[in-house]
């Protein structure tokens, strides 16, 4: 038992991995299986993630060294700078890693009803798998070159997840081949970053190099090439042409993990600016990219899904504008970063506010793709003009619906409130406009689903959708354990804020502790 | 993809086993050698994609099938990551058995020397479990690559 | 200057990569660009590894008494070779599923997602 | 419109390749080679392989290598899931 401890950093992503390679020796034998196989995996990886966020949260950063004598032996006798690759998970990386745990768990259980029992179903499955390790991968890597193969590895299995239902329709391939040109894209462009700073120090270790870097052009140039390319793989305005492409077109428990994928995305953007760069860099200007990519992407984001009739391409929209919020907050915390009195006084506070938001946005928007997914499982349309008097019927998920807009308007019982609130009063103090358009964009996203409720679910029965059911038990069964999630988050704020969300964004801020774990007490 | 002429295909029958065992030959002296898995892998897919083009997509199903190609790779890569799990005692990919005498345990010879093919530990199971793996993916790459061609243009056509 | 021809090659490598992605209209046009962007990344990296005068860091019959270039660049491009083979044959397998359905590579006319 | 937007972020990106490649230094001279040193020497006694690149890909960065059969695994399966429908 202690050895599956020891090595739990690397089980939760190793047994998925090893999981998806036998897929496809095991649906030769059974196709049945298949499914409830790779939801078991799931829930043992998830089990072990909430293991290693106990013992992150109450001992420390762990670390794991693959090949080396002992999985804390991150530097080889008589030499300072370490050379393995390791895995380097303190608080924000297992905050990132129970988000992506919980949300493709739930994925995988939606999946067994969603997913139609056809042929290719095995591989379906087998990608779902390799998506969440790669989200693990990017999470909880601490090497730069290793972050950039478990980039590939979620991106290329987004792709085929996109154009997963392409065979029958042209869209899904479409939105599937500019996913596919943007992930390489930013790919190749975090590589030609990658090989800018190896070029100059040697190597390839996120801790050893943030204590080496010294911020001359060249590391300038990497972080320009970093910024924008990591903000166009989370969907920031400028760059937002794939999201709702691909989010509107993928399988909705897809589009639940693609959101998270992003966020994987939206993570790394961060640990580069907080633990490599840090204050080394210009954190001012830094901050102020990162807010300017926020407010754009929370007002273009909510203007543009107003005017949507698809639902799920209209949730696709709102993801934009909420991770605009993310990046609002953790931008004014950056734009702080080198001001220690302006940090203490709200910087803290509002990185709480969006990185809270981040967990928060993964679940509400989770539930209301899983509702989109449900009304298409129903109904066969994505068409919010077609539908009509839903309620009737669907009684379920209209409530799962009520609750998911509600968090995502931020109405006060919700998770979505809690952390909204934190962005709002912190980011007052640091600019007062950047809050008043905040809370408008909130407004509008209430107004936005306002509208979907009306035009999806109340009404009289329609006579095309008279044989229409409640959805299949699992996806209840999913759609439910978010809804307890979102219900118990905005109960229980500070539970939470105390616990994990603090713990993050300390690990994000004290850059020494992060070189620390890695090179000892230099 | 339409068959070719007779002398293609017996300089390919001819040329086939040759790039098969350059390719092996590439696998196995991986960890001496320029080369390893990936690349002889790479090489041997060659032979099959040769074997695909001068005999078409069609006369070639006889020699090529995929579902064994699909079954080979998920088997080379859960030698791989089994592998890879055999070190957990210590460390995920630590390399047990390097230097500890039995299968591929010699120490190497400090130095330039000729080389020794008992060397290595993990190294040479694992380039094995690699090339098997990334001949049979480029294998299943390439067939359903000529599969979907043939589809598209018959769409063309119609 | 002169010195860093390898690195400016490398630079006009990627910038014909990003043209043709920008500018070009044909899906196969622009998984060829990828590509482009793909081997100059997989050339930058493998020019930070060199060394003046050196051998491959290979002990087998090496020359002896000679300095071996840097070998973390060649295991790097290695991996980002097999990485960009996988790339481009899932690049070019939806352009064929696009092609498929819309009868045409033309970006301009493959466009039912927009808005 | 979109063409001069295109046409700015491209002559923004193309001098930062420039600048990085001029400012990058000199081919053939590595200043700063403590890891790579560190694999030369030690990777023949360590892992017992003659050929460093090979003990590099397999042991000291055998993860990476994973993740590149995994690319390679994840490829070959959508590529067939793709095509699954397809009868030739």
């Amino acid at each position: 038992m202690s050895i599956l401890l020891n090595n739990s950093p690397i089980l939760i992503l190793a047994l998925p991995l090893l999981a998806a390679f036998l897929i496809p020796l095991i649906g030769r034998i059974n196709k049945k299986t298949v499914g409830i196989f790779s939801a078991l995996v799931l829930a043992i990886s998830l089990v072990f993630t909430i293991l290693l966020a106990v013992k992150v949260i109450t001992v420390g950063p762990q670390i794991y060294v693959f090949g080396a004598k002992s999985s804390g032996l991150t530097l080889p006798s008589g030499l300072n700078v370490p050379i393995r690759i390791m895995f380097q998970v303190d608080a924000m990386g297992i905050f990132m890693g129970l988000i992506t745990a919980t949300v493709s768990f739930l994925g995988a259980i939606y999946s067994l009803a969603f997913i139609k029992k056809t042929e290719g179903m095995d591989n379906f499955y087998s990608l779902l798998l390799l998506l969440t390790v790669g989200m693990f991968g990017m999470e909880f890597t601490g090497d730069l070159f290793n972050f950039f193969v478990f980039l590939e590895i979620a991106s290329i299995a987004s792709v085929a997840l996109i154009a997963y239902r392409g065979i029958d329709f042209g869209e899904p391939a479409e939105a599937g081949f500019k996913y596919m040109v943007v992930s390489s894209i930013s790919a190749l462009v975090v590589l030609f970053a990658i090989g800018i700073l190896y070029g100059e120090y040697d190597l390839l270790n996120i801790a050893a190099l943030a204590n080496v870097i010294k911020y001359s052009q060249l590391d300038k140039i990497a972080l320009a090439l970093l910024l924008p390319v990591l903000a166009m793989k989370s969907g920031a305005v400028p760059m937002h042409m794939w999201t709702p492409d691909a989010y509107s077109e993928a399988p909705a428990p897809i589009t639940m993990i693609l959101v998270a994928a992003s966020q994987a995305s939206l993570y790394a953007l961060f640990r580069i600016v907080f633990s490599l760069y840090n204050v080394n860099s210009n954190t001012l200007a830094a901050g102020w990219i990162i807010i300017i990519f926020g407010v754009l992407s929370m007002f273009i984001g909510v203007t543009m899904a107003i005017v949507q009739k698809d639902i799920k391409r209209l949730m696709a929209y709102h993801a934009v504008s909420q991770t605009g919020y993310m990046l609002l907050g953790v931008g004014v915390g950056l734009a702080v970063l080198s001001n220690p009195v302006a940090l203490k006084e709200y910087g803290i506070t509002s990185l709480e506010g969006g990185i809270f938001h981040i967990m928060n946005h993964a679940m509400y928007k989770g539930l209301l793709f899983l509702t989109a997914g449900a009304l298409f499982f129903r109904t066969g349309t994505r068409n919010l003009n077609k539908m009509g008097g839903l309620a009737h019927s669907m009684k379920y998920t209209t409530i799962f619906f009520i609750i998911g807009a509600a968090a995502i308007a931020g109405l006060p019982p919700f998770n979505g409130f809690a952390s909204k609130l934190l962005i709002y009063e912190s980011v007052y103090k640091f600019n007062p406009l950047l809050s008043i358009i905040a809370m408008v964009v909130s407004i509008l996203t209430l107004a936005s689903f306002v509208k979907v409720f009306h035009s999806a679910f109340l009404g009289p029965k329609l006579p095309q959708f008279n044989d229409v059911q409640e959805v299949p038990q699992s996806m209840i069964l999913s759609m439910a354990i978010l809804s307890c999630v979102i219900i118990f988050f905005g109960l229980f704020p500070d539970l939470i804020v105390k616990n994990l969300v603090h713990p993050a964004v300390m690990a994000l801020v004290e850059q020494v502790k992060y070189t620390g774990t890695v090179l000892g007490g230099m | 993809m339409k068959e070719m002429s007779k002398i293609v295909k017996t300089v390919a029958n001819f040329v086939y086993g040759f790039i098969l065992i350059y390719g092996f030959y590439i696998i196995v002296h991986g960890h001496l050698t320029p080369g390893g898995g990936f690349q002889g892998g790479a090489v041997t897919a060659s032979a099959f994609a040769l074997i695909l083009v001068s005999y078409g997509s069609v006369n070639s199903k006889k020699f090529l099938k995929k579902d064994i190609f699909s079954l080979f790779e998920s088997f080379g890569l859960t030698l791989f990551i089994l592998l890879a799990f055999s070190g957990l005692g210590i460390t995920f990919f630590y390399n047990f058995l390097a230097n500890y005498g039995s299968w591929f345990g010699d120490a190497a010879v400090i130095g330039v020397n000729p080389g020794n093919m008992n060397t290595g530990g993990l190294i040479p199971l694992m380039n094995m479990a690699v090339g098997l793996e990334v001949l049979s993916a480029l294998g299943v790459i390439v067939l359903i690559m000529a599969k979907g061609a043939e589809f598209t243009r018959k769409k063309e056509n119609s | 200057m002169i010195d860093n021809l390898p690195y400016i090659a490398v630079a006009f490598f990627v910038a014909f990569g990003i043209y043709t992605l920008m500018f070009k209209k044909n899906l196969i046009k622009i998984a060829i660009g990828v590509c482009l962007i793909e081997n100059g990344v997989n050339l930058f990296l493998i020019t930070l590894g060199y060394r003046k005068g050196a051998v491959a860091p290979i002990y087998t019959m090496a020359p002896s008494g000679q300095n071996m270039v840097l070998p973390t660049p060649q295991a790097l491009t290695l991996t980002s070779i097999v990485i960009g083979i996988a790339t481009t044959a899932l690049i070019l397998s939806v352009a064929m599923m696009i092609y498929k359905h819309y009868g045409t590579l033309d970006t301009d006319e493959v466009r039912r997602l927009r808005g | 419109m979109k063409k001069i937007i295109f046409a700015v972020a491209f002559l923004i990106f193309f001098s930062f390749l420039m600048v990085s490649a001029i400012n990058m230094r000199t081919f053939g001279e590595p200043t700063i080679t403590k890891m790579d040193d560190y694999f030369i020497e030690n990777a023949q006694k360590e892992t017992g392989a003659n050929n460093v690149v090979t003990s590099i890909v397999f042991d000291y960065r055998g993860f990476d290598t994973l993740g590149e059969a995994t690319v390679l695994f994840t490829a070959v399966v959508g590529v067939v899931a793709l095509f699954r429908g397809v009868k030739k």
